[in-house]
This record gives C-alpha cells, structure tokens and sequence, in this order.
C-alpha cells in the first residue's frame, strides 16, 4: 500500500478503519472490482480507499454454471459461486502484484467450516501485500453452506473467532442482511474480536425466466445488489450501529455521495462500493469528490463528525 | 483471440444522429472521436445508463469511421429503451473499446459472416476490413421477418455477397439462417458470427459439420464488462489459448474446462473450443 | 361477493385459495387497494380475482406520523402504522358496502397480541360480507410488535391456531419476507391449520435525508415494496412452495403478467397485486390478460398446469 | 373544500409542445380532450411512468384548455426526469383529474395567490376562473433566482397584478416571498398558495397574523393518488369538514387531530384547520 498524499486544505474524508488509516472512506466491494488493474484504465486507484479483493478459498473453484447474472429492476442478481484459483494459486501467482496498488489492498477470505476460515486467513494475512482481511461469511451463492455462517451466531462468532487467532492485522467481517435481527449477530462477532463490520453482503434473491419456465441463474438462486437494495442496506447499518463500537463499511446500491451518506448518517465509518461501479466506473471518484462538497458546504472539517450524525442510538466507534 | 492492444477509456459522446430501420431497432450515431479510433472489428463498448441505477450495457460498435461511431439495438428491456428515445444532441457516456474482437487474418480470404438479427451489428467492421484486405465476403444474415432485415444493401455496397433467411419465409430463404448455411454447401476458409445463443450453437455444429473453424462472439449479460466480476463466463477447452490461467484443478476436480470471461477471453471464441 | 361470469372460450385463469373459487388469481394488495371504490373509475372490478382489505385491528389507529411514503428506486417505502378506524367503527360503518364488490373481498386482520387476533378475526369473519380472513402477522411498521409474530415460530404458530379456531372461512396468513428460513415458519403456520400463506409482506428498510440528516419517514423505518423486491419475493414463494402442501398467494412487485407467471410458476397459486397499482391502475387487468394470453399461446388449458413448473421441488397444492 | 363532481378516469395523451422556460422546468402540453374539460381549479393527475417500476407521479394541472391540459414540472428525480425529456409525439397515460380543487367561492373578490417555484402550476386556472368571474387578484411569486420565475407574463397578461421576490435579490423583493406578502400591509379576503412545504407554514403564520383565511395546496409523496393507500397524510383539526370519519378516538387517545389524506381529502386545505 503506498500512501495517498492528503489534502493540505478542504474538509478530510479521511476514516480509520481497526488498525487501517485509510485517506478516503471507499473501499470497492469484494468481488466487484477485481483486484483494481481492470479499472485502472478508468479512474485513479490513488484515489480510492481501498479494494476488496474477490473472495478466496482453501482449494481452487470453478464456480457456479452460468449464467451468472440477471439484471432486476434497480438491481442485479449475482451467484458466481466463489470461482477462483485456491489459496495455494493464488499466493504463488497473484498477491505479489498486489504491491502495485497504490491504495489499500484488503483480502476476502471465504470458507465452509470454521478451519477453512482460520486457514486462508492465516496464510492471506501472513503477506506483507496485505493490508486487512474481510471475512466473508455471507456469500449466498454455494449452496446455503456460505450463508449458514453470518445467518447463526454461534458460527458467525466461531469463524471471527478463528480467524482473529490468527492474524493481528485488521479484521473485518462481513454480515449478511438475510436474518431477522442483524444487530444480535454484530454485537457477537464484535465479541469474538471483529475490528470492524462490513455491513451488508447481497440479498437473496431470484429471477424465473417465464418463457423456459426456468430460473434465470445457472445456480437457482443468487445475491442482490444495486440500488433496489439500498433502503434495506442503510436500516441493516442503523441497527448495527446502534449495537456495536466498532466501525462499519457500509454498502448496498451506493452510487454517488448522497447514497454513500445516508450510509454514514446511519453510523458507517467507511463505505463499499460494489454494483455502483457497473453503472459507472467514475462511481468512486464521484463518491470521494462528492463527500469533500457536502462537507465544504456545510463547513465541516471532517466526515468522522458526520458518522452516525443521523442515529440518535449511535453508539460511537471506540 | 489475439489479445487486443487498444486501451480502453471513459468517452462522453454525443447523438449525432438516428435512425430507425425496422420497429423497435435503433441506430445511434454518436460523435467520439477517439473511440472511432481505437476501435477494432468485433469489440464493444459498456453504456452509462444516464440516469444510474441500473448496470452499463453492452452494445457492439457499429460503425466507426472519421469522429463517429454508431450503435444498433433492439429495445428488449428498460436500459435499451432508454437508448432508443434519446433525442439528438443527448450526452452519452460509454467506455470502450473493449474485448477482444475478431482474429480476422485466422479467418482466410473466404469467409461467411453470419448474423442473427441485431448481431449485425458486429459484422460490419469486419466486412469492411476483411473486403479492404481482399477477402470475399459472404454475409449469411436471418431475422423473424422481412422487415427487421436491416442495413443489407449497405453490406452488398460494400461488395459482400448477402443471402438473407426469414423465419417466417417473407424474404429468402424460409428457415433458420445456419440450415441456409448448410445448405448452400459452398466453401469457406472460416467463418466468424454473431446473434442469440441459440444461433451461434447451430453455427457451431455446422462449422463442424462443413470441416470449416468458426469464431463466434457470444453474448451474455454483462455487469462489469472488464473482467471484475467474473459474472459473464462459458465454459472453455482448458487448452484453449483464451483460458484464463487456473494453475490447478480442485482436488476430485474432473472437469476439463474453465470458466472464461466472455467480456475479458472473448467476446469472440473459436466456437470447436467452447463447452457449451 | 357476486360470481364473475367464467369465460366460455379460451383457457382459464381461474384458481382456488381454501375455500374461494376465485375466477381470476389476482388479488390486490391489503393496504394498497383501500376497498376498491377507490380504483373503481379506472378498472372493472369484475374482472380482479379479489380484493384484500387494509389491515383492520382491535383498537382505532391514527397510525404513524408523516411523511409515510419515501420513493426508492424502483421501490416504495411505506410506514403507515396501520391506520384504522378500529373493529368496532369498522363493523358499524364499512362493512356493509363491501357486499357490493363483484369480486371476493378478504378481510385482513392486524394485531398485536394473540387475543387480539383471535377477537378481531372472530368478529370480522362473522360478517357475511366478508369472504375469508387474512391475517398480518407481518406488518413492519408498528414499532418491532407486528412483525415479531410473524419472525418467530412460536408466535406465528399461536397467532394461526387463534385465528383457526374462531372462523372456518379460508384462512390466509401473511408471512414476513425478513427472516433466515421462511420455509420453516411456512411449515408450522401450516401445520396450525392456515388454509393458505400470503408470501410474502414488505421488506424491512429505511432511507435518510442527507440534507436534514434525519430518517426521511415519520416512523424511521419503514417497509420496502415494489418491482425492488421482485427478486426477493419470487425466492420466497419458490421455498415455501417446496415446504408446504397449502396454496400461495405470491406477491411484491408484480405490475404485468410476466412479473406474475415468475411467482406462478414458482408455486404461487394466485398473486396479489399492491404497488403495481400505483405504478398504473390497470395492472390487475394487465396481468389477467397477459395471463391469458400466455396459456393460450402455449395452448394450456387451465393456470393451474403452470402452478409449480418451474420448480422440481414443488410439493403440489394439497 | 367541497368535494367535486368531476369523475377521474384513465387518459392516453400525446405531448402536443413543450418548452423549458428555465433550466430545469419544463412545461409539456397533452392533447388530452376529455381531462381538458373535466379540470376545475387545484386539481391534479397522476402520471403513470413510462417505463413503469415507480409509483405514478403526482402533477398539478396548469393549463386546461380546448383539447390540450399542460404540466409543469421541475425535474428532481428519476420520474420527472423522464418527463422532462419526452419527446414531441410521445404518448403519457396518466389519470384524473384527482383531489378537490380550490374553494374559489370562499376566498372573496381581493385574492392574494401566493406561489413558491413550480407551486405556481397550481394557481393558473384558479386565477383565471376568479378574474373571470371580477375578482380582483394579486399573484405573490417567489424562486430561488430571477431566472427561475417562469412564467409571470402569463398572469400579468390575465390581469392579475404580479409581486415577485427572489431568494438573491436578482429581481423584485430580496428574500421571501412570504415576507413580500406581510410588507405589503394590504388588505384580502382570501389567500390561496401552492409551493414547498416551509413557505406553506409561513403562508399559515402571516395568514394568521394579517386575520385573512387561506387555502394551501399541499404538497407529499403520493403512491396511490386516490385514498387508497393512507400515505399521504397531514394531521388536520377533528371539526374540519375535510376531516376524515373517525368515529372515536383510541381508549387513551389524547390528539385532538386525526390523518387526513392529501390525495383525497385536499390536496387544498384551510391553513387554520391543519395540525402539522
Ligand atoms: C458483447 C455484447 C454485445 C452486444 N451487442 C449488442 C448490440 O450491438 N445491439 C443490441 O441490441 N444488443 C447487444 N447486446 C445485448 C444487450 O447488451 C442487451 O440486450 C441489453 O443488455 C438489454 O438491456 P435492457 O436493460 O434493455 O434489457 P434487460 O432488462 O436486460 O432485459 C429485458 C428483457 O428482455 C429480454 N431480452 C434481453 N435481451 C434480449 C434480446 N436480445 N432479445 C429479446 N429479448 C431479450 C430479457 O430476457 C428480459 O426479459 C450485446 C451484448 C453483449 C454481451
Ligand atoms: C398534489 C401534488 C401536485 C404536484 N404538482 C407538481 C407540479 O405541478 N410540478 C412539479 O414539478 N411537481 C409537482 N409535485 C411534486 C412532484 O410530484 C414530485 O416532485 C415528483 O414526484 C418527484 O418525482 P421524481 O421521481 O422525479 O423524484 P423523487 O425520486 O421522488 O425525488 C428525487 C429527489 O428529489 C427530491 N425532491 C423531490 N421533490 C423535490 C422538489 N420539488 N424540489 C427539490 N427536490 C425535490 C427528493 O427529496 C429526492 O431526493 C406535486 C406533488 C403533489 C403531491
Ligand atoms: C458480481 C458480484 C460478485 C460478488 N462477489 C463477492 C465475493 O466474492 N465476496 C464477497 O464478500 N462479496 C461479494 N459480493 C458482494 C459485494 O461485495 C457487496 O457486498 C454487495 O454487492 C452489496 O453492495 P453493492 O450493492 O454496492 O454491490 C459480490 C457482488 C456482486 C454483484
Ligand atoms: C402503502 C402500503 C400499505 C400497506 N398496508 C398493508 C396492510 O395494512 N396490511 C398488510 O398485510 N399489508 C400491507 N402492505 C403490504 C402489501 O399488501 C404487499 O404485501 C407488499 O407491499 C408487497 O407487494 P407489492 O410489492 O405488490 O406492493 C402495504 C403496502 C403498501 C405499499
Ligand atoms: S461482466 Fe464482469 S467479468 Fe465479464
Ligand atoms: S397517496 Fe395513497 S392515499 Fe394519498
């Protein structure tokens, strides 16, 4: 990670998120932006907070049979089902370049038991190309075995805790909006020794195609994301931030500045941008230029004093 | 597909102008002057949607020629239909060019082009680039009906030869255009196509049936459109010189192909390498 | 209720919902609808399968303050808080004009508490003018009390078996789409003797008003409807219709026939039909007709052939 | 208000003309026979969105005349700005007229209309039935900036007598229009106003203050349009005749106001009889 130069004047988008400074409050959602170099030719990454990396597991998946994608009314429905290369790979081939990216690099770690988690978490974290790891324990899309882990506190709290053995390096662990109480969840992994909260992963979701009479999506069922999610997204950070100290990355249809602040009136520390680059890959410079704006406006030296400025049960980040 | 060396940007356009060949097709002139460029035959461009909320679309690059460029679509679902009523003068913004597009000189100097409805819109470019390099040009084109053949006769000034099939037989041949391609029984040196899923799949079986290579570009739905999400993938020969690097298989992993990006390894494959 | 003529010619779109024949399988939404006066002037409610009243419970409800009402994208969210007048006024001064509607009229029963389920059901099912009672145990817009029923077993269970025992009318209960496993809910309400599930209610959200920094409802959160959700309700009926043996009536987001064949075909044996109408007042009359047409297209006879089919694991309507 | 007679129905419209009298409003005109005659004074339509996927949009009727009714609209989001951008020729449904309208009859022969921005869609067929009929009647205008008061000619050329105030002073009155209306000091025996919610609250106060009556339009998101759906409430004094039938209030209840829908019980409603 090489450090963003800050602006000497203008109000400070800067965030903190666990052990990680980051000088703008965008990361790019796990699975959405590659890992940078494809939209290089679109926007400066120097620019961004951060990228999640796509989700990685213990041994190489080809993925879910297309197709992959629907496109829903203000959303996409996605069930890729994890494809990538295995830990082992991807370790050999692909984290080294890594260090090119001048933003920071945040792992995504995906399992389907809580050894999994412990294991790529510790050989991922063990690389200096790596700034944090996501835990994400909320992918809907490979069978329910995934989802099983965010929807059950007892293993959302397993698998945080397995993985906190192992590194000391930033955790961030990712919950999934598909329970009834997603704040009972948050305040357990924030027990088991969570750094921060990614807030929230896709909805379940599918599409039928009526003219086969058959789901569109080669897996059945998949995520939703995009906008048509965002008012579920922005209530799922409420409630947490009202449970927990630690930060949040909020995400769910974030496009430009005003979605990212209704994140961070709700009590996001930092927010993920994940659709919102399919709509338009400017998104994160739009976000970042539009969050300086609202503050100058408003005469605000800094977001921190904005976060959670919507919540009157905000409980503060410690 | 060879690699493509033009890079990609971010382009703000504007409607230059419009035309509507048949109900419900559209081509959308846009002045872009460093697309017109850089555009090669076969690749495509990702559609900032202008009011958000929904994912870029894909769309083939037409035309491309001085500072211009041009879409054709059908208005199928909400992102299309917004493109199809934008007035003149509207601001566009669209970034490309992108994938990878024909390997035209692997295609020999007598090729049939194939088009299933707006899938035309991939071939022009490479008519004109394989009749300018002195190739015969057969372009075998099929739609529904009569009237949704569009843009023909510009192909035939060119000096492609077109034979046309209708499904419902109101011009041509009456039938599917790949049974038109078969039967024909002529010689080609390779054959490159682009339409529904379901056309390019017989156009594979016949290529194979004729002993003749076929480079089909497929279509999917697209989120990225840059090889971020992998959400666009077919199933490719593990030999294929397209397939991405998967060091190794899973263990129990039996299956001999990998999931390509058709907007990143393709949109273009040479159809014998598909597992479809 | 006055009988719709069954039409002689072409296939038929008629469906049964316990023990409603309904010639059309399109409901309108409770809540959405008012009791159908309202949309008289612009759609023949002779030709709408029926109409589902807006929630009625024990006490009169100013309901919440406003705004009630937020725009999303390519969704709604709502917080009305059950506004009514109460069982008694009601009784008094609006049932009667019910006996009017051409259509079935399905009173719906809100409550917050057991007993008031079972009071409130007993005494609307009573009356004549009401063909069969659905119950909301899934409101989310009455603090967390609504919703609770409908999110926890128990409770869904208790809330049923009240209702069975008071009225041998068709029982309809409206699950809630905001839990893990709504099959499993499904299966014991079906199992406490409901004659067929609503599936599924609004979606838990919120939105904020970046300018004020303040919820934008009156109430803070609210409930999501509307072609955004689509995804989320086509998933929930293809569940519950893998678990229970009663019909479904499917529902969020439905505005044509297309919309409606994706439940359909999921296992819903009718749909309902709430935002659709705000969008365009003639939807139920667009979705009968697309209904039709696509049966004969296709040369099917009855909509009952379509009910399940794109859902192997479809247990079929008992 | 007294509830009208006119019965709402579905109308298919074409967009006869339309201007942009400023950057960012527009006025579209519809051929639209039957709701061009059915129209009284403070009604309003729903426009149901092309694309569909979004609640119908509530707009006040402002012109209705012969066979053509026009909409003024500002465009502030994704609906309106769809309608912004239709072009010539393009067909809208949309239904109604919807809501009672002003009580003409009840503000006098001395009528203050006071309009905020596009608020002044409402207030061009009132101006007209009242002068029509001798009124005497002084439009109160106020927008952010000079460039933003569209429209004021019209009414000057009805013969009503124009006051303008703009938030930065570019013309006429520096500041609110609300406090236009105070300064004046002069003497009506009715006001009529239709704008943004906080000037409809400072329309309240100087109404109060000055001891005349005053009708607001009011203004909130709508989904149904029509009563149906109990979303777009104002509380409002139970002894308004407006006032929805509520037979008795809740064991404990102690508000002396109950929920009135905006859509059907106004949107027009008596400034002094509102609990908001
Ligand atoms: C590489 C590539 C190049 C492409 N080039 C072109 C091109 O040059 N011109 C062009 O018109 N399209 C082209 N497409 C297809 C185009 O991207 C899609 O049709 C478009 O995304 C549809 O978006 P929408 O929002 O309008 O419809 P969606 O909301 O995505 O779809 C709406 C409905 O239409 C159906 N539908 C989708 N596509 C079609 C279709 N083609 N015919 C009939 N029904 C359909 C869907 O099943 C759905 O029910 C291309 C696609 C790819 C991947
Ligand atoms: C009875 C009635 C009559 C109306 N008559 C008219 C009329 O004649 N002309 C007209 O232009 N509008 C009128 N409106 C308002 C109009 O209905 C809304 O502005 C419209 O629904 C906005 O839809 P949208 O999808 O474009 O924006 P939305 O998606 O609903 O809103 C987009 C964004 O814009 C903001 N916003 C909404 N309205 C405004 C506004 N007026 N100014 C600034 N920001 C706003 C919202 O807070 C939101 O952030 C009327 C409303 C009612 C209830
Ligand atoms: C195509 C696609 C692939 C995704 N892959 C992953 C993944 O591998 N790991 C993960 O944690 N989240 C994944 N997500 C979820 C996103 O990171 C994000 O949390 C979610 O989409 C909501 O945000 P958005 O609406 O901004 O996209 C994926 C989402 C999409 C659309
Ligand atoms: C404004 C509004 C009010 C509603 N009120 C009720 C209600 O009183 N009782 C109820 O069971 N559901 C109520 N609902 C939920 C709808 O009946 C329906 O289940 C839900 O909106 C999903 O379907 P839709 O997307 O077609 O609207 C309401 C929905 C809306 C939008
Ligand atoms: S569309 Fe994202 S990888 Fe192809
Ligand atoms: S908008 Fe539905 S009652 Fe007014």
């Amino acid at each position: 990670m090489v450090e963003n130069a800050a602006s000497a004047t203008g109000p400070s988008i800067a965030t903190r998120i666990g052990k990680l400074d980051l000088p703008a409050p965008t990361l790019m959602g796990s699975g959405c932006y590659g890992s940078g170099e494809e939209y290089a030719p679109f926007v400066d990454l120097a620019g961004i907070g951060g990228i999640v990396l796509k989700s990685v597991t213990r041994f190489p998946r080809l993925g879910n049979a297309p197709p992959r994608l629907v496109a829903t009314p203000s959303g996409l429905l996605n069930a890729i089902g994890l494809q990538n290369p295995g830990i082992d790979a991807y370790l050999e081939n692909d984290v080294a370049k890594f260090a090119e990216r001048p933003c920071a690099v945040i792992g995504s770690v995906a399992g389907f038991s809580v050894d999994d988690y412990a294991y790529v978490t510790e050989r991922l974290a063990a690389r200096d190309e790596i700034d944090a790891i996501e835990l994400n324990i909320s992918c809907p899309n490979v069978g329910s075995e995934g989802e099983t882990f965010a929807c059950d506190p007892g293993l959302a709290e397993q698998a945080t805790r397995a993985a906190r053995r192992v590194t000391a390096k930033t955790l961030i662990v990712k919950l999934s909006p598909n329970v009834t109480d997603i704040a009972a969840i948050a305040r357990v992994v924030e027990a088991a020794g969570a750094d921060a909260l990614a807030v929230v992963n896709t909805v379940r979701g599918m599409a039928i195609d009526v003219e086969t009479a058959k789901p569109r999506l080669g897996n059945t069922t998949g995520g939703l994301s995009g906008a048509a999610i965002r008012p579920i997204a922005v209530l799922a950070v409420w409630e947490v931030a009202r449970a927990v100290k630690i930060p949040i990355v909020g995400q769910g249809g974030i496009e430009n500045a005003r979605d990212a602040l209704e994140f961070i009136l709700a009590g996001a520390s930092a927010v993920s941008i994940g659709t919102g680059n399919f709509t338009d890959p400017r998104a994160p410079q739009t976000v970042a230029d539009g969050l300086r704006s609202y503050l100058a406006e408003r005469r605000i030296a800094s977001l921190r004093d904005v976060v959670g400025k919507a919540n009157p049960g905000f409980a503060g980040v410690r | 597909m060879p690699a493509l060396e033009t890079s990609p940007a971010i382009h703000r356009t504007v409607v230059s102008d419009r035309r509507e060949p048949a109900p419900g097709i559209s081509v959308v002139g846009l002045y872009a002057p460093r697309l017109a460029g850089a555009t090669r035959p076969g690749q495509f461009a990702m559609v900032v949607p202008p009011g958000g909320e929904r994912a870029a679309t894909a769309l083939g690059i037409y035309e491309a020629q001085g500072d211009r460029i041009s879409l054709m679509l059908v208005a199928v679902g909400p992102r299309t239909r917004e493109l199809a009523t934008l007035p003149l003068g509207a601001q566009l913004d669209l970034f490309g060019p992108l994938g990878n597009g024909f390997d035209l000189a692997a295609l020999g100097d007598e090729v049939a082009l194939v088009a299933g409805g707006v899938g035309l819109a991939s071939l022009l470019l490479p008519a004109r680039e394989l009749l300018a390099r002195g190739a015969r040009v057969y372009l075998f084109y099929g739609a529904r009906t009569a009237g949704a053949l569009v843009d023909a006769d510009l192909f035939a000034e060119l000096g492609a030869r077109v034979y046309v099939a209708t499904d419902d037989g109101t011009l041509g041949w009456a039938g599917y255009v790949t049974d038109l391609l078969r039967e024909t029984a002529m010689h080609f040196s390779g054959i490159a196509a682009c339409g529904p899923s379901p056309m390019l799949r017989a156009v594979a079986r016949v290529a194979a049936d004729l002993g003749v290579r076929a480079q089909l570009s497929l279509e999917e739905t697209f989120a990225c459109g840059v090889g971020a999400c992998w959400g666009c993938v077919v199933g490719l020969s593990r030999e294929s010189a397209q397939a991405p690097r998967f060091p190794a298989p899973a263990p129990g992993e039996t299956r001999d192909y990998v999931h390509a990006r058709i907007c990143k390894e393709g949109p273009v494959f040479w159809a014998h390498e598909l597992r479809w």
